[in-house]
């Protein structure tokens, strides 16, 4: 394959968000018919380097080139005049319009002055083709499965035409099939000429289709080479800095308590046949591609979109969890993985959040510290949780998301529930404090409380859980030992294991 | 927002009631069946039912401008206030003499649209709450005019009466005009780029800069049409009135009213989805309301009660089926 | 990024403490000394005590409103809230100074009610509160005009009138000093606390903030969204039988005055859309609002331009308060 | 945008400037000549029934109009937003249940003070030809011109209060007016006014016509008269914004001889801040609401009640009948006399039981649910 001139060039981009170095001095490439894939950990500067191509950030320091010429862009148009087409790890479709109407945003074909309805069914059908989906171009956004979205948002970047494509994590929500397409199609556009930037986790994608790759960490670049020079392992070893058997807590020796959690044929819209249990003093990593069912079952378990099947019981009692406040009344706390959206009050202070679980049952018309934690125990706790910030009366939208997280999960650990459900607790936080939030969990674990972990990280899942569950289209595919590694697990996430027949997840498709 | 806020967890298609039907059938119920219990069969004839659309003009060409600038997000209280200004200031710079008839319409027309370039701008670029910064604008407004005319200001030559009280056989041209303004409010949001934007804008902000959308000049293009559509509401009442004066847009409550019908039409508060047909379906349910309330002669105080317990069911008749969070 | 840090900051310097201070209070002191340059008997204690007594309504009300926004919502039906007690307020108490204990009984029982459907219809109906309360301000009207025949039918007798009227004089220190300055402290306090010192209160800017959050962290949200519209008619309730004790019986008391106490709020730097306020900003918006008003008045200046004051001073203080924001990052 | 804002700002006061100029003319000498000679002459008509007398005026034939009876009667009202219209309206529910042999049926329509709704109302009345005659109380004078032509090509039209631009309505009922309000109130501050004697003038709201010729012509008579009025403030009927206004001025003049009001609403706020001022009471004219007469003879006040008497609200019902009688009514304009109420007339309206915000010189005490439908109590 011949790469030929250089499409795109930044040079020493630097971006700071107050209390965060997001990117410092970073430098990056790429060629018209290549595939530049930028390898990182959650937190590494990867997304915000693509927001800043994007034009949806403005960089400190330094510069961009377009086909070798200067470019400057202070508004997402600018950068999609210059020929950049992103798609966003974040949806950003119209949830009330149609598939057509989503893919030409921006781009709407007009004909006389007015809109070409016409050409933009035909074209939203043709991208769909041409993506393999069997999505009709009429569907309003909104009704889509997530998977489903993901391929609008594709077909959206295609519309532009691009000559430089950025794709962040594209197959993360796609099932084998899909991303094997869609793989297919990257190679098709590279041989087209297109310079692709293509951020993603799955180690086997960045061999099979980059070109070049570039490890970033913690905001600067690493190192960039040919992916003949990178053997998947360097990557790794490259993306962690050290060696992973450090960087999670050891595994205790002693056995798991009683059981605490005990779900049987648990079910709803999305969930079927759910069999699970959750030992004190143990924690059970849940493992799924997205859409597998995996965030759905930690809401079950928490009672914010419940089982409408089947019986739980907790501590041995039968209990009925129709609401977030039942399950924690039980004693079950949750962490969202929507930490923007779900968990932090970003305009109040970090005590405040922290107190917000203990506050919520507290008896409402006694001064605010009184049922909850006095200041003083309040900061005792974020110290002890080492949470940085220039002081605990700060707003916690300021802080960056490990230190957020730390909080919130402060706010669960200051009501000390008996099983504590997170989803996806280190998505965005940098290296340092995710090996922090692995080591709290282990203590809470280690002080006989239960703990599920529900993450798309696969190290991490491995790294963290006593024992693995693994979701598949609503159901529980298999459970394993951490000892069966990425392959093991991700085998039983695609489905490759015998699958319980072949179940629709009822009513999603309704 | 991201869709997983508008998306149920079970994700059950919910197809969209067809408001504006409802609507129309609801209106035409409640008028056929008024005008049949009180024995006033007049009122279901021709002279009867453009009475009725007669009762839309106002309130509908403000609720047209007004769905513009609820579908980007952003909301005007305004628009009264402006009605008042280009009212008067229509009837004060016509004077009685038809050759003034067109600077007047341009003034106006000028004016509106840059106190809605200025609704816009204080939104979109100083980023002040769009109920703040357009009550704020109306105050201004309603200051100024309020210091400068204490009465009705000059007067309208016969010939702009025409624009309120002309027919073509029956129908009046403002009834007329206020139809093609809704099918060019209609065709702008569902056949132009501009409406596809402006979808996007309100709908999902974020989202929409992404694709590369400028959205604060859409949010200022639709604060201008929804001024451009108050000060077409004030040349219409001082044609009307034959004159303008400092109150006629306050004493309509049209800021509040156009809110509500835009609301009640299907609209989202919050903005991105709804569109001209259902505001206008909201118009004729009050002017119906009106005209069935006389027919009964039901008496003005139990008529302001039952005016706004029925805002707030016809909301409430599909706001209930919303699961995100309503504060 | 900072290292752990061991609690506030320390004093730094003149322009933390400016920063502090509430802009709205900055802006009233600068108005306020306007007035009494052009009045300087606004600055004995008379004239103070007797400024605030005037203020107190818009105050009390402001006070009630920085609840409903706070949790992110709008209380729109307020004034006419206000209406409807003084008009039933005289038809109560017919009057006869007896009837008066057990007529604010029912005053507030009706202001609780007021507050519970406006809450119902927000949490149950999900109809948006701009909505409901602009219903239920149009149901209000109606109502006080069809209880009272469109008139009131009696006079408020003394004992009602006590608490916006009265002055005790030959109060040491001050002179003279209006009972209504006595329920203005007392209800500022008492907000202050309940918004700023209590659970409750925390819940309130808790699911102003993010209430998704705040559910899934237990709190009742619906419950405490109800309970800021009962506490936002509440204050109505106290704000019209302090407006019908000053002034006696009218049919518009109550117009218009709840936008004055969003306006309040707003320029004391309460965020619409909620999560961000204090009651201290609230009650200094409302004397900032006031002092504008009686300023204008002595400045002699035409009426209607108060409306413009009052809408460049509303626009800025917002427009700043995002700009200070958006520097702050 | 900053220059645009300018410009709309620039724009706005050169129109402040224009508009200044262009207001209407609410000081005109003649009208003043008129009320002042309307003020001298003496009601023709039944004794002690106000609203069948009239000042001058002819009658005119109404032969045309003649139908057999009961009659619809429908009746278009500005609104009932404020107590004086409530007070009338219910006067004339009254003059219909006492007419009720000749009434078949009376159908009316609250435009909520709106014009633009008013114009709908009267169409749809004339439209649905349910209507032998229509009242008109119109919400604004040139506003509701246009509609009230086109009810007079239908059928035959009567107005009150306010008036239209038109002789088309058989009849226009109204009291004096604005002019002779002024000129009694003003003249009675100048006969009971000490010496340099300060004076505050409290208004309603500008640019009311007849709020507007009130003050025109008492200021006319101060001028003439050398009065000093310290200043005339609008209250927009407030009570507590009257009250604070009164407050500020005592603060500042030390002493107010004499209120005069162009409305009585909020009289007694402004005599209630003399009270709280610990100030004597001054010289005050007020309107003819109960709560002022009152507080007038129970405080002993030097005091004035002009009227714009509600019973005007019977007069219409009453012509509408005898229109379609074919019994002559007197038009094209049916001027009422236009009583005050003085420390000698005081007892004769002053009544506890009746509401604070009645007003006396409604007529009605002859009429059938009184005083319980006004709110009274017997």
């Amino acid at each position: 394959m011949s790469i030929d001139a250089i499409a795109l060039e930044m040079r020493d981009i630097t971006k700071s968000f107050p209390g965060v170095r997001a990117l410092e001095a970073v430098s990056f490439d790429c060629a018209h018919g290549e595939v530049h894939a930028i390898c990182g950990e959650n937190g590494a500067g990867k997304s915000t380097l693509i927001k800043v191509l994007g034009g949806i950030y403005q960089p400190d320091a330094g510069s961009i080139l377009i086909e070798g010429k200067p470019a400057a862009f202070s508004h997402p148009v600018e950068a999609r005049r210059a020929g950049i087409s992103i798609i966003h790890q974040e949806l950003s479709l119209l949830p009330h319009r149609t598939v057509a109407e989503n893919i030409y945003l921006g781009l709407e074909p007009t004909r006389g002055g007015r809109l070409d309805r016409k050409a933009m069914m035909e074209g939203a059908r043709r991208l769909l083709g041409r993506l393999g989906s069997p999505i009709s171009a009429d569907a309003r956004a909104g009704d889509l499965a997530i998977a489903e979205q993901q391929t609008v948002e594709i077909a959206k970047a295609l519309a532009l035409d691009a000559r430089i494509l950025v794709m962040d994590e594209p197959t993360a929500a796609l099932d084998d099939t899909n991303a094997k397409r869609l793989l297919d199609l990257v190679a098709r556009l590279r041989s087209e000429g297109v310079a692709i930037v293509y951020v993603s986790h799955r180690m086997p994608e960045i061999a099979a289709i980059a070109d070049r790759v570039t490890i970033m960490k913690d905001g600067r670049k690493v190192e960039t080479a040919p992916i003949g020079a990178m053997p998947t392992d360097r990557i790794v070893r490259l993306m962690v800095g050290r060696e992973l058997s450090d960087y999670y807590p050891a595994r205790p020796d002693t056995p798991p308590g009683d059981v605490l959690l005990e779900i049987a044929g648990g079910g709803n819209a999305e969930l079927a046949d759910i069999d699970l249990s959750v030992r004190a003093g143990e924690i059970v990593g849940i493992a799924g591609l997205e859409g597998s069912g995996k965030a759905a079952l930690a809401r079950a378990i928490f009672g914010d979109q419940p089982f409408t099947r089947g019986t739980v019981r907790f501590l041995g009692a039968p209990i009925d969890l129709r609401h977030p406040r039942a399950g924690i009344e039980a004693g079950i706390g949750f962490l969202s993985d929507d930490r923007k959206r779900e968990g932090c009050l970003l305009q109040q202070s970090l005590r405040d959040n922290l107190l917000l679980v203990r506050r919520a049952f507290a008896s409402p018309v006694r001064g605010s510290r009184a049922g909850t934690l006095a200041d003083g125990e309040a900061d005792t706790m974020m110290r002890r949780l080492d949470v940085r910030a220039a002081h605990f009366g700060q707003a916690i939208g300021a802080l960056s998301g490990g230190n957020q997280q730390k909080v919130i999960l402060g706010r669960w650990l200051a009501r000390d529930p008996r099983l504590l459900v997170f989803c996806e607790p280190t998505r965005g936080i940098d290296v340092a404090a995710k090996a922090a939030i692995y080591q709290l969990m282990r203590d809470v674990a280690a002080r006989g409380r239960g703990v599920v972990m529900v993450s798309s990280d696969l190290p991490e899942v491995i790294g963290v859980s006593d024992r693995i569950l693994v979701m598949h289209q609503g159901r529980i595919a298999g459970e394993c030992s951490p000892e069966v590694g990425e392959e093991g697990v991700m085998a039983l996430a695609v489905g490759h294991r015998p699958a319980p027949l072949d179940v629709a997840r009822e009513g999603a498709l309704a | 927002m991201t869709l997983a806020d508008t998306l149920p967890a079970s994700r059950r298609t919910r197809r969209s009631l067809p408001v504006p039907l409802l609507l129309f059938l609801a209106s035409a119920v409640l008028y056929v069946g008024a005008a049949l219990y009180t024995g006033q069969l007049n009122q279901l004839g021709a002279s009867g039912l453009v009475g009725l659309a007669q009762r839309m003009v106002g309130l509908g060409i403000v609720a047209l401008g007004q769905t513009f600038v609820i579908l980007a997000g952003s909301i005007d209280l305004s628009v009264a206030n402006l009605i008042s200004v280009s009212a008067v200031l229509a009837s004060f710079v016509m004077q009685g003499d038809p050759a003034m008839i067109a600077p007047a319409v341009l003034l106006v027309l000028v004016v509106s649209a840059a106190v809605g370039f200025v609704n816009g701008g204080v939104v979109a670029k100083l980023g002040v709450n769009p109920l703040i910064a357009t009550l704020g604008v109306g105050l201004i407004l309603q200051g100024l005019l309020s210091a400068s005319f204490n009465n009705f200001a000059g007067s309208v030559p016969e010939a702009f009466q025409g624009l309120a009280y002309g027919t073509i056989g029956i129908i009046p041209w403002s009834v007329l005009a206020l139809l093609a303004l809704a099918i060019i409010g209609a065709l702008l949001l569902r056949s132009t780029r501009f409406g596809a934007h402006l979808y996007a804008t309100g709908g999902n902000m974020d989202g929409a800069r992404l694709a590369g959308i400028r959205t604060d000049r859409i949010t200022i293009l639709a604060h201008v049409i929804c001024s451009l559509m108050a000060g077409l509401t004030g040349l219409y009442l001082a044609s009307r009135l034959r004159s303008g004066a400092p109150w006629v847009g306050r004493d309509g409550v049209y800021d509040l009213e156009s809110i509500a019908v835009v609301v009640i039409g299907g609209t989202l508060l919050s903005g991105g989805r709804g569109g001209v047909w259902g505001t206008l379906a909201g118009v004729l349910l009050f002017a119906t309301l009106d005209a069935v309330f006389n027919m009964l002669g039901v008496p003005a105080f139990p008529k302001q009660v039952m005016r706004g317990a029925i805002v707030i069911l016809a909301v409430a008749a599909y706001a209930i089926r919303n699961k995100g969070p309503v504060a | 990024m900072s290292v752990a840090a061991a609690g506030e900051p320390k004093w730094n310097g003149g322009m933390s403490l400016f920063r502090k201070i509430n802009i709205a209070v900055i802006v009233f002191v600068i108005l306020y000394a306007g007035i009494a340059i052009l009045q300087p008997n606004y600055l004995e204690p008379a004239g103070i005590t007797n400024f605030l007594r005037r203020a107190t309504p818009l105050a009390v009300l402001a006070c009630g409103q920085i609840f409903v926004l706070v949790a992110g919502g709008f209380d729109l039906s307020m004034g006419a809230l206000v209406t409807l007690t003084v008009i039933g307020g005289s038809m109560l108490t017919d009057n006869d100074p007896g009837n008066t204990a057990w007529a604010i009984l029912v005053l507030y029982a009706i202001g609780l009610g007021v507050g519970l459907v406006n809450g119902l219809v927000v949490t149950v109906l999900r109809v948006p509160s701009i909505i409901a309360t602009l219903g239920m301000l149009l149901s209000l009207n109606g109502v006080a005009m069809m209880w009272s025949g469109g008139s009131p039918r009696g006079y408020l007798p003394d004992n009602f009138r006590f608490f916006g009227r009265f002055t005790f004089r030959d109060v040491p220190l001050v002179g003279s000093f209006p009972v209504a300055v006595v329920v203005l402290v007392v209800v500022a306090l008492a907000a202050w606390w309940g918004l700023q010192k209590t659970v409750f209160g925390k819940r309130v800017f808790a699911i102003g903030d993010n209430p998704r959050a705040a559910a899934l962290s237990g709190v009742r949200v619906e419950a405490t969204r109800i309970a800021a519209f009962v506490i936002s008619a509440l204050a109505a309730v106290t704000g019209g039988i302090l407006l019908g004790g000053f002034g006696g019986v009218s049919v518009d008391v109550g117009s218009g005055l709840e936008l004055q106490a969003i306006a309040a709020c707003v320029i004391g730097g309460v965020q619409l859309m909620g999560g961000r306020g204090s009651v201290i900003g609230a009650v200094a918006g409302a004397l900032t609002l006031f002092a504008l008003f009686t300023l204008l008045n002595l400045l002699g200046l035409p009426q209607p331009l108060k409306d413009t004051a009052q809408g460049v001073i509303l626009i800025s203080a917002v427009a700043s308060g995002a700009w200070r924001r958006r520097r702050a990052g | 945008m900053r220059r645009l804002l300018l410009g709309v700002v620039a724009a706005a006061a050169t129109l402040a400037f224009a508009g200044v100029a262009s207001a209407q003319n609410f000081d005109d000498p003649k009208e003043f000549d008129a009320a002042k000679q309307l003020l001298e002459m003496k009601p023709e008509g039944p004794a002690g029934k106000p609203w069948e007398q009239h000042l001058g005026g002819k009658e005119v034939d109404t032969a045309k109009y003649k139908k057999p009876g009961p009659y619809h009667i429908c009746f278009s009202n500005a609104g009932v937003n404020n107590p004086w219209r409530v007070v009338g309206w219910t006067d004339m529910q009254a003059q219909v249940d006492m007419l009720k042999g000749d009434i078949a049926s009376f159908t009316h329509a609250d435009a909520e003070g709106k014009d633009d709704k008013q114009i709908s109302d009267i169409n749809a009345f004339v439209s649905s030809g349910k209507c032998d005659i229509l009242i008109v109380s119109p919400n604004t004078t040139a506003a509701l011109t246009p509609a009230v032509e086109a009810a007079c090509k239908a059928l035959p039209v009567v107005v009150f209060d306010r008036g239209v631009l038109t002789e088309c309505p058989v009849t226009f009922v109204n009291p004096i007016g604005g002019y002779g309000w002024g000129i009694q109130t003003a003249n009675f501050i100048a006969e009971k006014l000490p010496k340099g004697g300060k004076v505050l003038a409290l208004r309603i709201l500008p640019g009311v016509d007849v709020l507007e010729t009130r003050w025109s012509a008492a200021n006319r008579i101060f001028k003439e008269k050398g009065i000093e009025v310290v200043g005339a403030e609008f209250t927009d009927g407030d009570n507590a914004k009257t009250k604070a206004i009164v407050e500020d001025y005592i603060n500042r003049f030390g002493k107010i001889d004499a209120i005069w009001m162009d409305a009585g609403a909020t009289a007694v706020a402004a005599i209630e801040a003399f009270e709280d001022a610990g100030q004597p009471y001054p010289i005050i004219t007020g309107e003819d609401q109960e709560d002022f007469l009152v507080k007038w003879k129970k405080e002993g006040l030097t005091a004035f009640g002009p009227t714009y008497p509600t019973y005007q609200w019977r007069s219409p019902v009453i012509a509408a009948v005898k229109i379609l009688k074919g019994e002559p009514v007197i038009g094209p304009t049916w001027k009422l006399p236009q009583p005050v109420i003085t420390q000698e007339t005081l007892d004769k309206y002053v009544d506890e039981k009746m509401p604070p915000l009645h007003y006396a010189m409604c007529g009605c005490e002859d009429m059938p649910g009184y005083p319980e439908k006004w709110g009274g109590k017997k």
